[in-house]
């Protein structure tokens, strides 16, 4: 197996990396580079419909609003899936001491997942989507229109096919390897992502059902499995840059996701409140989302934690940085933003509303594209021949953080209050304002969050330079 | 009194936790869902005071009585298990757990008797506020101690070889300490829901 | 049961099925009693036989102050605020 | 202070528990299944509200609009928009975009026929007589 299968790699990393055990991890490396070029198409359709809050014509009618969030939340999903995958194809083989099933296999699933995702955004901003429906079978099986799954339905088979190859491709290499802690979970994360995403192909007529199993995947994905994933990232990086004790880290790795899967698999009822659902989700959901903040606020305190009782000093301190950021960010974003709206009461006046964003854009990055990125930081360097990149890269990967950090920030405190506004307006008021009347009204918060994203914008910019950065490597 | 028995009894000198750390972050947890369930139940008792009694008239105090002495007597028989193990006596000490088996079972089948008949009579947790707390709070507590059933009987299970003993009480007092939040939970419940009117 | 450790486990025993059965008979006849009376009454029995279970049968007696304070301080709040709000 | 803190009984812990509470949450399912169309027992979903439907989705509505809340925010709730403006006005609205009025935001012109229009609104209408708890607060959505 390892001679052929490990021809198939480029030579040049094949022969003089000596920085990764296992030459078969390189294959993680396109799936990064992939990540990071969608996340900068995420971000540039993100500018696009933050201006066109405000300046509602803007690009139209070639790319309306609603193509352009698609454009903008796909690209997310697919950036996020390039990372767990590169994160899985790296992290597997070094977890179970082995070289990857097929390393053959993972550069042909990349190159299918590629182009898959590039004909599907194409044909987002190419083609009416009632005519890409109609051409790419949705007649047979409806499944487009919905929020984030408004992938073609050959798109979706497709996705599902990857998803296939690649967690046979890992799980024959945990199969035959060591079987770690953090290998276990991350491979749950992984199939119980590939298994919810099937939820995606059930869309019955009745819309309360609909809603009901659509969130299936979106919930159970974001609020479930793919926190196992979170946290299996997580723990490894901590395990090399702290050299605390695996066993240390692996305990508190359970402890923290089943705390995550006991408060927040019921909680999927705080978003059964009001879509058509028997009243008795009101009390269940809002009990054990009221939960939901513990494990993150957990992970915050085991991050930092675990790098207090480090052992060594790693040279990279970026990728700690991203890790303890992680922390932070998720622990904010999904669990206090999320937590701000999660009660039915509260929910009654906020569902639907600019707290939806502000919320679902704080956790999405504080918690999965921090995560992905903590990956990225780690494992690049070593990926491209070094321990750690030079200081004055890291200098500079270091102010990307804080620049995207903090415009994360300001977007969702720009959206928060957007929220109140448009609460205190909308549905608190006496004399309640029509939606549009209201959202004049929010103007000068929509300005602050589009400014918010232009510099998020820069600390993407600063992030993407600092991979070019040469300089003297530390020693 | 001998001396491991004294170590028992006598405050020993160092504070210890009963049980895996773990476990009791779980028990934290649940008493954190259960704890908020009846805070809620209370703020609902208060708004409609005449709706919640109404429903607690239909329920009899006999079943749920009883199933407080099975409940605690379930307990006690963990109490003298851990015990038992604490003196190396395997043989009465696994009777013990078996004993408190015997108790959730017959919990269980009184619990199960009193929902089926709740259930026939067309309640369901969509009926009105009052059955919709009743039966999320008493099937959500009935699968707690089906839990804690499979717990000890897996602790049963394992003993078979010795395992614990003296100094090696961990995996059997993690097991006691969730039968007692079980138990713990259920006292404020029988209170609160079939007495408290 | 012929050590002396489980006659104490099997008086504990004793007194929690004997408050058991206090509250029943109050409730079966506690119509005399006011408005709300009954409820605190037996929210009260509840927290006496909640901290015995913590107290003996959890065995937090021994246990880390941090630890008992939570779960004391869990079965306080609870029936405190339930007991408050049957006034 | 004395405690142990293992990895197994946190692993047992992390299994035991999931498979616990996904089997209440798969009770609870079937439950909700069952009870949703009591529940929404006034919610007519006609043939033409499923052919709605289809047109709602494959026009990617949601990519703009809530629909019970869900959805985009960048434009009006409309599960209650049978209501607020009934039909007419619908029918009226999707047959004048896009308005071109400068700066405002704009909506595209689906050129839908009226047979499609009649099954959109017709969704709408089962939509609006969904048991949503009382949601929204008011009629502005």
């Amino acid at each position: 197996m390892s001679n052929a299968t490990v021809a198939a790699l480029p030579a040049s990393k094949a022969t003089v990396n000596d920085q990764i055990k296992y030459r078969s991890q390189a294959v993680a490396k396109p799936y990064f580079v992939a990540a990071i070029g969608l996340f900068i198409g995420q971000i540039l359709f993100g500018l696009i419909i933050g201006l066109q809050y405000f300046k509602g014509d803007f690009l139209f009618p070639a790319i309306p609003f609603g193509t352009a969030r698609m454009v903008h939340t796909n690209l997310l999903i697919v950036w996020l899936l390039f990372g767990f995958m590169g994160a899985g194809y790296f992290l597997i083989p070094e977890e179970c001491e082995r070289e990857l099933y097929s390393p053959k296999l993972a550069i042909i699933t990349f190159w299918v997942f590629l182009v898959a995702g590039a004909l599907t955004i194409l044909g987002y901003l190419g083609l009416p989507y009632n005519v890409l429906a109609h051409l790419t079978g949705n007649d047979l099986l409806p499944t487009m229109g919905r929020g984030y799954l408004e992938q073609p339905l050959i798109t979706k088979v497709g996705i599902v096919l990857v998803a296939l190859s690649f967690l046979f491709n890992l799980s024959m290499t945990l199969l035959s390897g060591r079987k770690t802690s953090i290998s276990i979970v991350m491979m749950l994360g992984l199939w119980g992502l590939a298994i919810f995403f099937l939820f995606s192909f059930v869309n019955p007529n009745n819309l309360v059902l609909d809603k009901y199993f659509w969130w299936w995947v979106v919930h159970l994905w974001v609020e479930g499995v793919w926190e196992l994933i979170m946290g299996a990232m997580l723990a490894f990086v901590l395990v090399k840059v702290t050299g605390v004790d695996r066993e240390i880290i692996e305990k508190w790795l359970y402890l923290i996701i089943a705390m995550t899967l006991i408060t927040g698999i019921i909680g999927t009822g705080h978003h059964y409140f009001w879509i058509g659902t028997p009243g008795y989700w009101q009390l269940l959901g809002s009990v054990f989302s009221a939960l939901e903040p513990v494990p993150f606020f957990m992970m915050t305190v085991f991050a930092f934690n675990m790098v207090k009782r480090r052992r060594r000093e790693h040279p990279n301190q970026a990728a700690t940085l991203w890790a303890l950021g992680t922390g932070v960010m998720s622990f904010l974003g999904a669990g206090v933003w999320g937590f701000l709206g999660t009660l039915s009461v509260v929910n009654y006046y906020t569902h639907g509303t600019q707290l939806t964003a502000a919320h679902g854009h704080m956790a999405f990055y504080g918690a999965y594209a921090m995560v992905v990125l903590t990956m990225i930081s780690y494992t690049m360097p070593l990926l491209r021949g070094r321990e750690a990149n030079s200081a004055a890269a890291q200098k500079l990967e270091k102010t990307a953080f804080w620049v995207m950090t903090l415009a994360i920030v300001g977007i969702t405190l720009s959206l928060t209050a957007a929220a109140v506004t448009q609460v205190s307006l909308q549905r608190l008021s006496a004399a309640p304002l029509s939606f549009m009347e209201t959202q004049q009204h929010i103007m000068p918060m929509y300005w602050a969050r589009f400014g918010f994203g232009l510099c998020f914008f820069t600390g993407l910019m600063m992030y993407v330079t600092s991979f070019f950065v040469t300089g003297k490597r530390e020693s | 009194m001998n001396g491991q028995s004294l170590e028992l009894t006598a405050a020993p000198p160092a504070r210890h936790i009963p049980g895996d750390l773990a476990m009791w972050c779980f028990i934290l947890a649940e008493l954190a869902v259960f704890g908020v369930f009846f805070l809620v139940y209370g703020v609902y008792r208060r708004q409609q005071p005449a709706l919640f009694a109404e429903g607690q008239s239909h329920l009899a105090l006999l079943l749920p009585t009883l199933n407080t002495l099975l409940l605690i007597a379930g307990s006690a028989c963990m109490v003298a298990a851990v015990k038992r193990f604490a003196l190396d006596r395997q043989a009465a000490a696994r009777r013990a757990l078996l004993l408190a088996m015997v108790f959730g079972s017959g919990f269980l089948l009184c619990k199960l008797y009193e929902l089926a008949g709740k259930f026939m009579a067309g309640i369901s947790l969509s009926s009105n506020d009052f059955w919709m707390f009743y039966l999320s709070l008493t099937v959500f507590h009935f699968l707690h101690v089906v839990l804690g059933m499979v717990i000890v009987a897996a602790v049963w299970w394992m003993a078979r070889d010795g395992r614990y003993g003296p100094g090696r009480l961990d995996g059997v007092e993690t097991a006691a300490a969730y039968w007692h939040m079980v138990d713990l939970v259920w006292l404020v419940l029988f209170a609160l829901v079939y007495v408290a009117r | 049961m012929n050590y002396p450790a489980s006659s104490r486990l099997w008086l504990w025993w004793l007194w929690l099925s004997g408050l058991t059965l206090l509250a029943a008979l109050l409730a079966e006849q506690g119509l005399s009693l006011g408005q709300g009376a009954l409820a605190r009454l037996v929210l009260l029995l509840a927290w006496v036989k909640g901290v015995t279970v913590i107290e003996h049968y959890m065995g937090l007696r021994h246990a880390p102050r941090w630890l008992r304070l939570v779960v004391h301080g869990w079965l306080l709040l609870v029936t405190g605020l339930l007991m408050m709000s049957f006034c | 202070m004395s405690a142990s803190f293992t990895k197994s009984t946190a692993r047992n812990i992390f299994y035991g528990g999931s498979v616990f509470f996904f089997l209440i949450f798969l009770g609870l399912t079937v439950d909700t299944t069952l009870a949703v169309p009591s529940h929404n027992a006034k919610a007519q979903l006609t043939d033409a509200a499923v052919r709605g439907k289809k047109i709602w989705e494959t026009r990617n509505c949601a990519g703009c609009h809530t629909l019970l809340g869900e959805g985009a925010f960048f434009a009006p709730e409309l599960g209650n928009v049978y209501v607020r403006r009934g039909p007419e006005f619908i029918k009226g609205w999707m047959k004048a975009m896009p308005t071109n009025v400068p700066g405002r935001r704009q909506m595209p012109q689906f050129n839908l026929n009226d047979a499609q229009l009649d099954d959109l609104v017709a969704f709408l209408k089962y939509s609006s007589q969904i048991n949503t708890n009382n949601w929204p607060p008011n009629i502005e959505g």
